[in-house]
């Protein structure tokens, strides 16, 4: 055990994890995380917190991270470069490990300019890799990165993401490959509605034997509309929504229904696939579709591992 | 090359409403081949300039003066005479023209008329990239040639993000993604093996965030 | 070129001393007969290199039928732009002597010595003294119909042609004048102040020497009235071709705008009749041009109203030249142009409205009635009015058409040595393709006459030039009355008096007209008795008459460019007749305008640079080996550089042409006389490697690859380079090519009748699918030889075997000009001729698959398709083929849809396609399936163009500098193309291409210097930068980075546009004559309000 | 307002390309077709010589309106000339709205030389629209004119 996590417990000892999304508000009243909490509360192994997801402005994913923990759900604090440099991701995460986080996801983050402060700059002094390279030396060699030790290190259960649909197709492989290599143990993707294609990907990711090293989670979700969907179609960067999805939602009488209905079937899919440790549902703003999905997908109850 | 373009008039006729006589300084080097400086931008700025300000009942004259680079003290001295007549030097040159003029002139406003971008080239007529933000540590013979550091927006060392796609970058679809662009550099050169590499953290302190810095060639020095 | 005749070379006469001159036994002049476009365009070839030129032109001016089109096809160029430069440089061409109103008498004599007797016409005015005022035409009172207007006009007895003509001069006709009716009016007499009218004029015979004789007489088009079913004459609103062509005119009798004659209203409705006067009973040929004609009258009359509707009723859509498929198919899906495939036999007008009624047969459906508003007959090209008379005068035999059909082999030569033929007197022919001839026939007639090159040129001189660089302006201003065109609305003493007053004016005189012999004579005087040193002529327009005071300016020892002119009349007095108070003050300001900027004229000067006159030929096939010859026979030395191992090219595949002869035998005579020829230097195995410098100093460096592989690199120098780089046959995977040896290539089923045509006896049925590889979404253009080689195979099988059935499925029959009596022959002959479209393509079957064209809408898919395989094993085809069980081989139409089960037929050949006059699919299984393949640009074209700078069309055939009127040379200066680099030909344009190319060449080789300078852009290395800006705007590729890292222009390849120094940042290029410190003072004086 | 309109007669500068334009001013004369008398024509070899700062200059010196007419589109005696002036006409009428002049004072014309009608169309065309538009603010001609008289 690297971190003792329950999310760690869960995938080894080879259940088919469950993890779910919280945004944080965009403001500081914790009543709307404990809600959400609430809500996820047993339905799903962890939840991620984003950090000020899509670059908008947030309450921080750790301060979160904390509320949720208190709620008695398990937090994954997500973590991107593009805030803060070197300095203050590890100051923030030493901070975080004395709360009593366990779970860290270690991403770039969406630029900026995607955001409601597009005139920030940008840090990116480190990347997702190097991130992760960072945390797991601080964890396993007590090291900062600039070398010095440290008495008592912060125990995380590294994750990372990955996008099965981005360019160049066979370089995201390689990409996932070093993160694995940097150090990330488990793996959360991109939403997939492209089913065949997450399969060739896992295909390559099976060639090269990363779901041994990692434990691979699946990014699924409901989508409300016909609307939403042709939105994440051709405007979402990195995102592959086939048209016969956009058809299937724009068919069904309800919208709502068929989009649970649509998540259930790629669950089902993907769990099918080998390698796939475990999904990863992200339904944010409509949480409350989370628990119907676990139920329906028949995931429930949740194992308690000691 | 440096790489600039001008400001909007109004915001030069904001910077230039207070002064009477105006001596607009053209750059010949990066920025003339930009097409921003140059005699015949120096010459178009002083037209609409004078228009303005007769419209607007200004008094004053605008000289034109354009030297072969404004960054250097010999030229900018050259210019003397001219400058001695002006309220106001209105600089059509990078802003490093523009230091070198409050410099060596310390009792003259200095006003910039250009906005300097980047350091990049021309793909094609009348159309710049940025390819080169002067880190101080280069790594192009490990990325094909192609720099992730001014061509990726996030300054990613190991790869793209997940908002590559089609070859376009996430920030805007007319940039094309860095990392795409090495990829298949290094894959037509046989060398995508050199992607599997973990590239650690890179050294920042060689940029600018190392403080201004400087460049020192000890067998030049007079 | 500008206008001003400066360009020309005068010095010829210091060509004697040079190599090229032999003996001077061949009289170096020549006669061009016909002053059309043709008719030009060998006169200045060969005036621009070493010859006299006597053009003789039986109407009073110059320019021919193109002077009346309003555009042309297939870019809507305005035909007066394009033309007008052209007729003047002929006028200005100090070796060319222009004889209109004029028509052969007599011909004695022999090739290299003519004696030629030309009677010029009385044209009753002393043209010596005539200015083209056209006062006498405001008052004559006898008004005719205007013939250049197709009488759609009225014009006068006494009248200009039409505005830009040239010569600029009034002619009257006798049979209306007034005078010579009546014997009283003489108003012309009487109002012109210039005494140019003389009632006693008399016709003229000319005689005069020459070597050669190039006839372009041209051609009359199709009297409609002789197809009395359309009603011309009759029925107001059915006009031919020609007039719609004069109704579309911005400068036409309606001003541009379209109506119809009845009732001058808008029409709504509009028909083309094609094939009036061609491709009929009487007249067995097409005349090329009225499908393409038909279809820019169409476009344009969309243009002038896009609600108006129009049909053009054709039986085949001849789209065969150089962008023209594209042009036809944006007719039909930009403007929705109906095309209806049908020959209409009458028109009948509903005399109410006076509207058209036409009918036609439409399907299945039977007929069907139209009503149009105008109707325009499409009439044909004929031959032309002096044809017959200029052929008997030479014991020419004219063709049953009356035209003079030459050998395909030989196509501009006549019978008669030293006479040479070319344009519309040949066959029906556009423009380029007269335009070529005529290049080609100047470079036939250097050839025989190469010894007295320059024997007869003249070279004028001019008194030294006075140095007036330190002088302040003295400045000479000449206000003309233009009798009173200008005095009539201006006050032209006032407008002197003004001029007096302006700073550096030292001189000011007004003229009754100053253009008048006289009048120009007393200039010289005036301007050395005032020590003058800037001329301003304040009159009418210097396009047409800054020559005449630039050259007396020169006779007084000044420089021609201290010249400006205040044009008062076409801009001012004309345009303001109604204010005259206003035009006056005008008049002023432009005189302050002009005043100001003569001010600031620098004198420029020409300097002779050296050249090279040594030619590079790239491409050993017929075009090369053709253009290298005429180049070597003119006394060039020639570099002809081959990338194959032999001559011949893509003709070594070809056995027989429509008329019997043998490519083959063509190839090997023309292999053996370069071979033999002293001044060909021929490299086999050779390719162009690279190439730099500017036209007249070329170099080139060429690699051999040798035997034993190393391969060597020659450098060469030369002047000029021609482009003749050929062709091959496009051998796509189209319709099972390659997966059954009973498909075949037209060029392959040629090597088989050529070869062992006997094997083909039992052959029964031939289906041909033509346009293959042509006319699709990758490879849109026509590749125009494929309909003749269809028909040429066709009947050669039916020579064969008499009783064999032959289908040919096409989408448009283009054979043009005489080729159609072999189509009609064919036809005669039982060769089926089906129709197919795009939403009906024909499907072959094959074991292996179904097969169709390659459909290509992939913009990579011309990159990425592979060359089909052809077949490399002897056609085991014969007539034992394998005979599908049960069923002959005869085909078998089935007719009726889906129903046949072609599996059963696994080993047959099936080729299914739609038949529309049945309006039923049907399928045959013929012995042999032939497809007309196209023509594709030969490997390494892009490479080519790339390295001679010389563009490129999408399809990869390179462009010329102006389809119309410069078709052999590219936009950079001293390239030139021929064969099937340029485009799809027959051998016989392919020869008359290549001819052409070498006499664009000569014009340039056979100078012993350019003469550059004058008003060209130059550069001022101490302000350039080297940002590349001229390099990469400079649309003819001029300005380079030197050496030294600044940017060089070539003072002999600058056309002098200015475009790079209005785009250079640091203003370190100027154009001569335009300099800023000329252009902005004209500006601010006019402004100043008072200088 | 309207009674200076009424008097005001603009002062119109129109370079035109030797080939095209010229001489369909040229042929305007020819077939006597009227148009208003303030137009006047600058000859330039090609509509492609024309530069910004003639643009600029012409309105400096008080010019009431400028025009460029070049040959039509694709036709261009120099080929790409006209589409190279059709660029700087554009980025020359932005400077004048960004100064205040009003980037409507100054048009790109395309014509044939065949196209004499059209020249007057728009000569007269130009003129209206600049009358309507009244003097240009920098001119001071009106006053200059008073001073001398």
């Amino acid at each position: 055990m690297k971190s003792g996590s329950n999310l760690e417990k869960v995938l080894s000892s080879g259940h088919f994890a469950v993890t779910a999304e919280l945004g944080p508000p965009k403001s500081c009243d914790p009543e709307v995380v404990e809600k959400k909490a609430e809500i996820l509360k047993g339905f799903a192994d962890a939840v991620n917190i984003t950090d000020n997801q899509t670059a908008i402005v947030r309450t921080s994913s750790i301060a979160t991270g904390v509320i949720v923990a208190r709620k008695g759900l398990e937090p994954v604090v997500q973590m991107t470069c593009r805030d803060r440099n070197r300095i203050a991701i590890q100051s923030d995460l030493l901070g975080a490990a004395a709360l009593g986080i366990k779970n860290l996801l270690c991403l770039t983050g969406d630029h900026q300019s995607c955001g409601n402060h597009p005139q920030a700059r940008g840090v990116f002094d480190l990347d997702a890799i190097q991130l992760i390279d960072m945390v797991r030396r601080m964890r396993d060699e007590k090291k900062f990165q600039c070398g010095e030790e440290m008495s008592v290190e912060p125990r995380f259960f590294i994750g990372a993401a990955a996008n099965p649909f981005a360019d160049p197709f066979e370089f995201q492989v390689i990409r996932l490959a070093k993160k694995v290599t940097a150090g990330a143990e488990f793996i959360q993707t991109q939403l997939i509605y492209n089913v065949e294609k997450f399969a060739r990907w896992m295909k390559m990711v099976r060639e090269m034997g990363l779901h041994e090293k990692t434990y691979i989670l699946a990014g699924v979700g409901p989508i409300k509309s016909a609307g939403a969907a042709r939105y994440m179609k051709n405007k979402v960067a990195g995102m592959d929504v086939p048209g016969e999805i956009v058809e299937r939602l724009q068919a069904a009488s309800d919208p709502k229904a068929e989009g649970i209905k649509l998540c259930l079937d790629i669950i089902e899919q993907v769990r099918a696939i080998e390698g796939v440790a475990g999904i990863h549902i992200m339904a944010i703003e409509w949480e409350s579709a989370v628990p119907e999905i676990a139920e329906r997908a028949g995931l429930l109850p949740r194992p308690q591992i000691d | 090359m440096i790489i600039a373009d001008r400001k909007p008039f109004e915001e030069i006729k904001e910077l230039t409403s207070k002064a009477k006589n105006i001596l607009i300084a053209g750059c010949d080097s990066c920025v003339a081949v930009c097409l921003a400086s140059g005699e015949k931008e120096v010459a178009v700025l002083a037209s609409e300039l004078r228009m303005q300000r007769k419209m607007d009942g200004l008094e004053g004259e605008i000289e034109e003066i354009v030297n072969v680079r404004q960054c250097e003290n010999e030229y900018v001295d050259a210019m003397r005479d001219k400058v001695e007549k002006a309220d106001l030097i209105l600089s059509m040159a990078c802003g490093v023209g523009v230091q070198t003029l409050a410099e060596r002139f310390p009792d003259k406003l200095a006003y910039p008329a250009l906005n300097t971008k980047f350091m990049g080239r021309p793909v094609e007529p009348g159309v710049w990239k940025e390819n080169c933000e002067g880190c101080g540590h280069c790594i192009l013979h490990l990325t094909g040639g192609i720099c992730p550091v001014a061509r990726c927006s996030k300054s990613m060392l190991n790869g793209p993000c997940g908002g590559s796609q089609g070859g376009k970058c996430e920030v805007d679809p007319e940039i094309d993604c860095g990392w795409q662009l090495i990829y298949d550099r290094l894959s037509r050169l046989g060398q995508l093996d050199a992607l599997v590499e973990i590239m650690l953290s890179k050294d920042w302190s060689t940029s600018w965030s190392g403080g201004p810095r400087r460049v020192i060639k000890e067998s030049a020095g007079v | 070129m500008n206008f001003s005749g400066y360009g020309t070379v005068r010095n010829f006469s210091e060509m004697k001393g040079t190599e090229l001159k032999e003996s001077s036994e061949k009289t170096g002049a020549v006669l061009v007969v016909g002053g059309g476009i043709a008719g030009m365009q060998a006169s200045l070839d060969l005036a621009d290199s070493g010859f006299k030129v006597y053009l003789a032109e039986k109407s009073p001016f110059i320019g021919g039928k193109m002077t009346q089109l309003d555009k042309t096809f297939p870019t809507n160029d305005c035909a007066t732009c394009i033309l007008t430069p052209r007729m003047v440089d002929v006028a200005e061409n100090k070796n060319i002597e222009l004889l209109v109103y004029s028509e052969v008498e007599e011909i004695k004599g022999y090739g290299g010595n003519f004696d030629v007797k030309i009677r010029q016409k009385a044209t009753y005015v002393d043209w010596s003294k005539c200015t083209g005022c056209e006062e006498c035409v405001s008052k004559c009172p006898a008004k005719i119909d205007d013939e250049f207007n197709q009488g759609l006009g009225r014009t006068k007895a006494i009248s200009l042609p039409f505005p830009q003509a040239v010569p600029k001069k009034v002619t009257i006709k006798r049979e209306f004048c007034h005078f010579f009716l009546k014997g009283k009016c003489r108003v012309c007499e009487k109002v012109c102040q210039l005494g140019a009218i003389d009632f006693d004029d008399q016709d003229q015979i000319i005689e005069r020497k020459v070597g050669a004789i190039i006839l372009a007489p041209g051609y009359e088009v199709y009297d409609a009235h002789h197809s009395p079913e359309f009603g011309f004459g009759r029925y107001p609103n059915v006009v031919t071709s020609l007039q719609f062509e004069r109704l579309l005119s911005a400068a036409g009798p309606t001003g541009g705008h379209v109506q119809r004659p009845s009732d001058s209203q808008k029409p709504k409705r509009i028909a083309f009749l094609q094939c009036v006067g061609s491709r009929d009973q009487d007249h067995g040929y097409c005349s090329s041009v009225c499908c393409m004609y038909a279809t820019k009258e169409a476009i344009l009359a969309k243009e002038h109203d896009p609600d108006v509707d129009v049909d053009i009723y054709i039986m085949d859509m001849r789209a065969f030249g150089k962008g023209y498929d594209d042009y036809y198919n944006r007719a039909v899906e930009e403007y929705g142009i109906r095309y209806i495939r049908c020959r209409p036999s009458a028109i009948k007008e509903i005399p109410q409205s006076k509207n058209l009624l036409i009918k036609y047969q439409e399907g299945r459906e039977g007929l069907r009635t139209e009503e149009y508003d105008l109707a325009i007959l499409s009439v044909g090209l004929g031959p032309g009015s002096s044809s017959l008379s200029l052929s008997q005068k030479l014991d020419l035999q004219l063709n049953e058409y009356g035209f003079y059909q030459s050998d395909p082999f030989q196509p501009l030569l006549s019978d008669k040595p030293g006479v040479y033929v070319c344009g519309v007197f040949t066959e029906p022919k556009d423009i380029p393709e007269s335009v070529i001839q005529a290049s080609g026939c100047a470079a036939l007639a250097a050839g025989l006459l190469a010894e007295a090159r320059g024997s007869l040129v003249l070279e004028k001189t001019y008194p030294p030039e006075k140095d007036v660089s330190a002088e302040e302006p003295r400045i000479g201003v000449f206000v003309c009355h233009c009798g009173s065109n200008i005095a009539g609305v201006v006050d032209v003493n006032q407008v002197a008096e003004y001029a007096r007053s302006l700073p550096g004016v030292a001189y000011v005189e007004t003229d009754l007209f100053t253009c008048a012999q006289d009048t120009v004579l007393e200039m010289r005087e005036k301007i050395k008795e005032h020590n003058l040193n800037r001329i301003v002529v304040s009159a009418c327009t210097p396009l047409t008459h800054a020559p005449l005071f630039q050259e007396t300016m020169q006779e007084a020892g000044l420089n021609p460019y201290l010249f400006e002119m205040a044009n008062i009349r076409n801009q001012c007095s004309w345009v303001h007749a109604r204010e005259p108070e206003k035009a006056t003050e005008k008049a002023k300001e432009l005189v302050r305008m002009s005043v100001a900027r003569a001010a600031h004229l620098e004198p420029l000067t020409k300097f002779p640079m050296p050249l090279n006159h040594d030619a590079l030929v790239v491409g050993g096939g017929i075009s090369g080996m053709t253009a290298s010859l005429a180049l070597a026979d003119q006394g060039f030395e020639v570099y002809l550089v081959e990338r194959e191992g032999r001559l011949g090219g893509i003709a070594n595949r070809l056995h027989y042409v429509f008329e019997n002869q043998d490519p083959g035998e063509l190839v090997t005579s023309l292999a053996r006389k370069v071979e033999e020829h002293p001044r060909i230097h021929l490299y086999l195995h050779t390719e162009l490697k690279k190439f730099s410098g500017f036209v007249g100093n070329f170099r080139s460096i060429l690699s051999r690859r040798t035997d034993d592989g190393a391969g060597e690199e020659i450098e060469v120098e030369h002047g000029a380079i021609i482009v003749a780089t050929g062709g091959q046959e496009y051998l796509g995977p189209d319709y099972g090519y390659s997966r059954d040896v009973r498909i075949l290539t037209q060029l392959e089923l040629e090597e088989k009748i050529a070869s062992n045509g006997s094997v083909l006896q039992g052959i029964k049925d031939v289906v041909m699918i033509q346009c293959v590889g042509s006319r699709t979404k990758v490879r849109p253009y026509c590749s125009r030889i494929c309909c003749g080689e269809a028909v040429k195979n066709a009947l050669r099988l039916k020579e064969i075997n008499p009783e064999a059935r032959i289908f040919v499925l096409y989408k448009d029959i283009r054979t043009y000009g005489f080729m159609e009596k072999y189509y009609t022959e064919a036809r005669e002959k039982g060769v089926i001729f089906v129709r197919y479209d795009d939403e009906h393509l024909p499907e072959v079957i094959v074991a292996g698959g179904r097969f169709g064209p390659k459909s290509g809408s992939n913009e990579h898919q011309r990159e990425t398709e592979k060359q089909a395989a052809p077949h490399t094993q002897d056609m085991a085809f014969s007539v034992g083929q394998p005979e599908p069980t049960g069923h002959s081989t005869a085909a078998t139409m089935q007719g009726r849809g889906e129903t046949s089960a072609s599996e059963q037929y696994w080993d047959s050949l099936t080729v299914r396609f739609y038949e529309p006059i049945l309006d039923e699919m049907l399928e045959l299984h013929p012995d042999l399936l032939v497809l007309s393949t196209g023509v594709v640009p030969s490997e390494g074209y892009e490479e080519l163009s790339r390295l001679l700078k010389a563009p490129i069309t999408q399809d990869g055939f390179f462009l010329e500098a102006h389809v119309k009127l410069r078709p052999v040379d590219v936009a950079f200066e001293g390239i030139f193309l021929c064969g099937l680099s340029h485009y799809p030909k027959y051998i016989h344009e392919s020869i008359a291409q290549a001819q052409a190319a070498a006499g664009r060449a000569a014009t340039i080789l056979s100078k012993k210097f350019l003469e550059v300078g004058g008003a060209i852009a130059e550069v001022d290395s101490e302000k350039c930068v080297a940002c590349l800006t001229c390099v990469r705007v400079c649309p003819y590729y001029v300005p380079i980075i030197n050496v030294e890292g600044v940017a060089q222009i070539d003072p002999a390849a600058c056309q002098g546009c200015g475009i790079c120094t209005a785009e250079c940042p640091v203003r370190a290029i100027s154009l001569r004559h335009y300099l800023d410190e000329q252009i902005i003072p004209k500006v601010e004086s006019l402004l100043a309000g008072v200088v | 307002m309207n009674q200076i309109t009424e008097d005001f007669e603009p002062q119109i500068v129109a370079f035109c390309c030797r080939y095209c334009a010229y001489a369909a001013a040229d042929l305007a004369g020819s077939s006597r077709i009227q148009y208003p008398p303030n137009v006047k024509i600058v000859l330039l070899p090609c509509s492609g010589k024309v530069d910004e700062l003639y643009l600029l200059k012409a309105f400096e010196a008080e010019a009431d309106g400028v025009y460029v007419a070049g040959c039509l589109e694709g036709t261009c005696h120099f080929l790409t000339g006209n589409l190279r002036a059709k660029k700087r006409v554009q980025y020359v009428k932005s400077l004048l709205d960004e100064v205040g002049i009003g980037g409507e004072r100054l048009e790109m014309y395309n014509l044939s030389s065949a196209e004499g009608q059209r020249f007057a169309e728009i000569a007269r065309e130009m003129t209206e629209r600049i009358r309507a538009l009244g003097p240009s603010p920098l001119n001071q001609r009106k006053s200059k004119e008073g001073a001398i008289k």
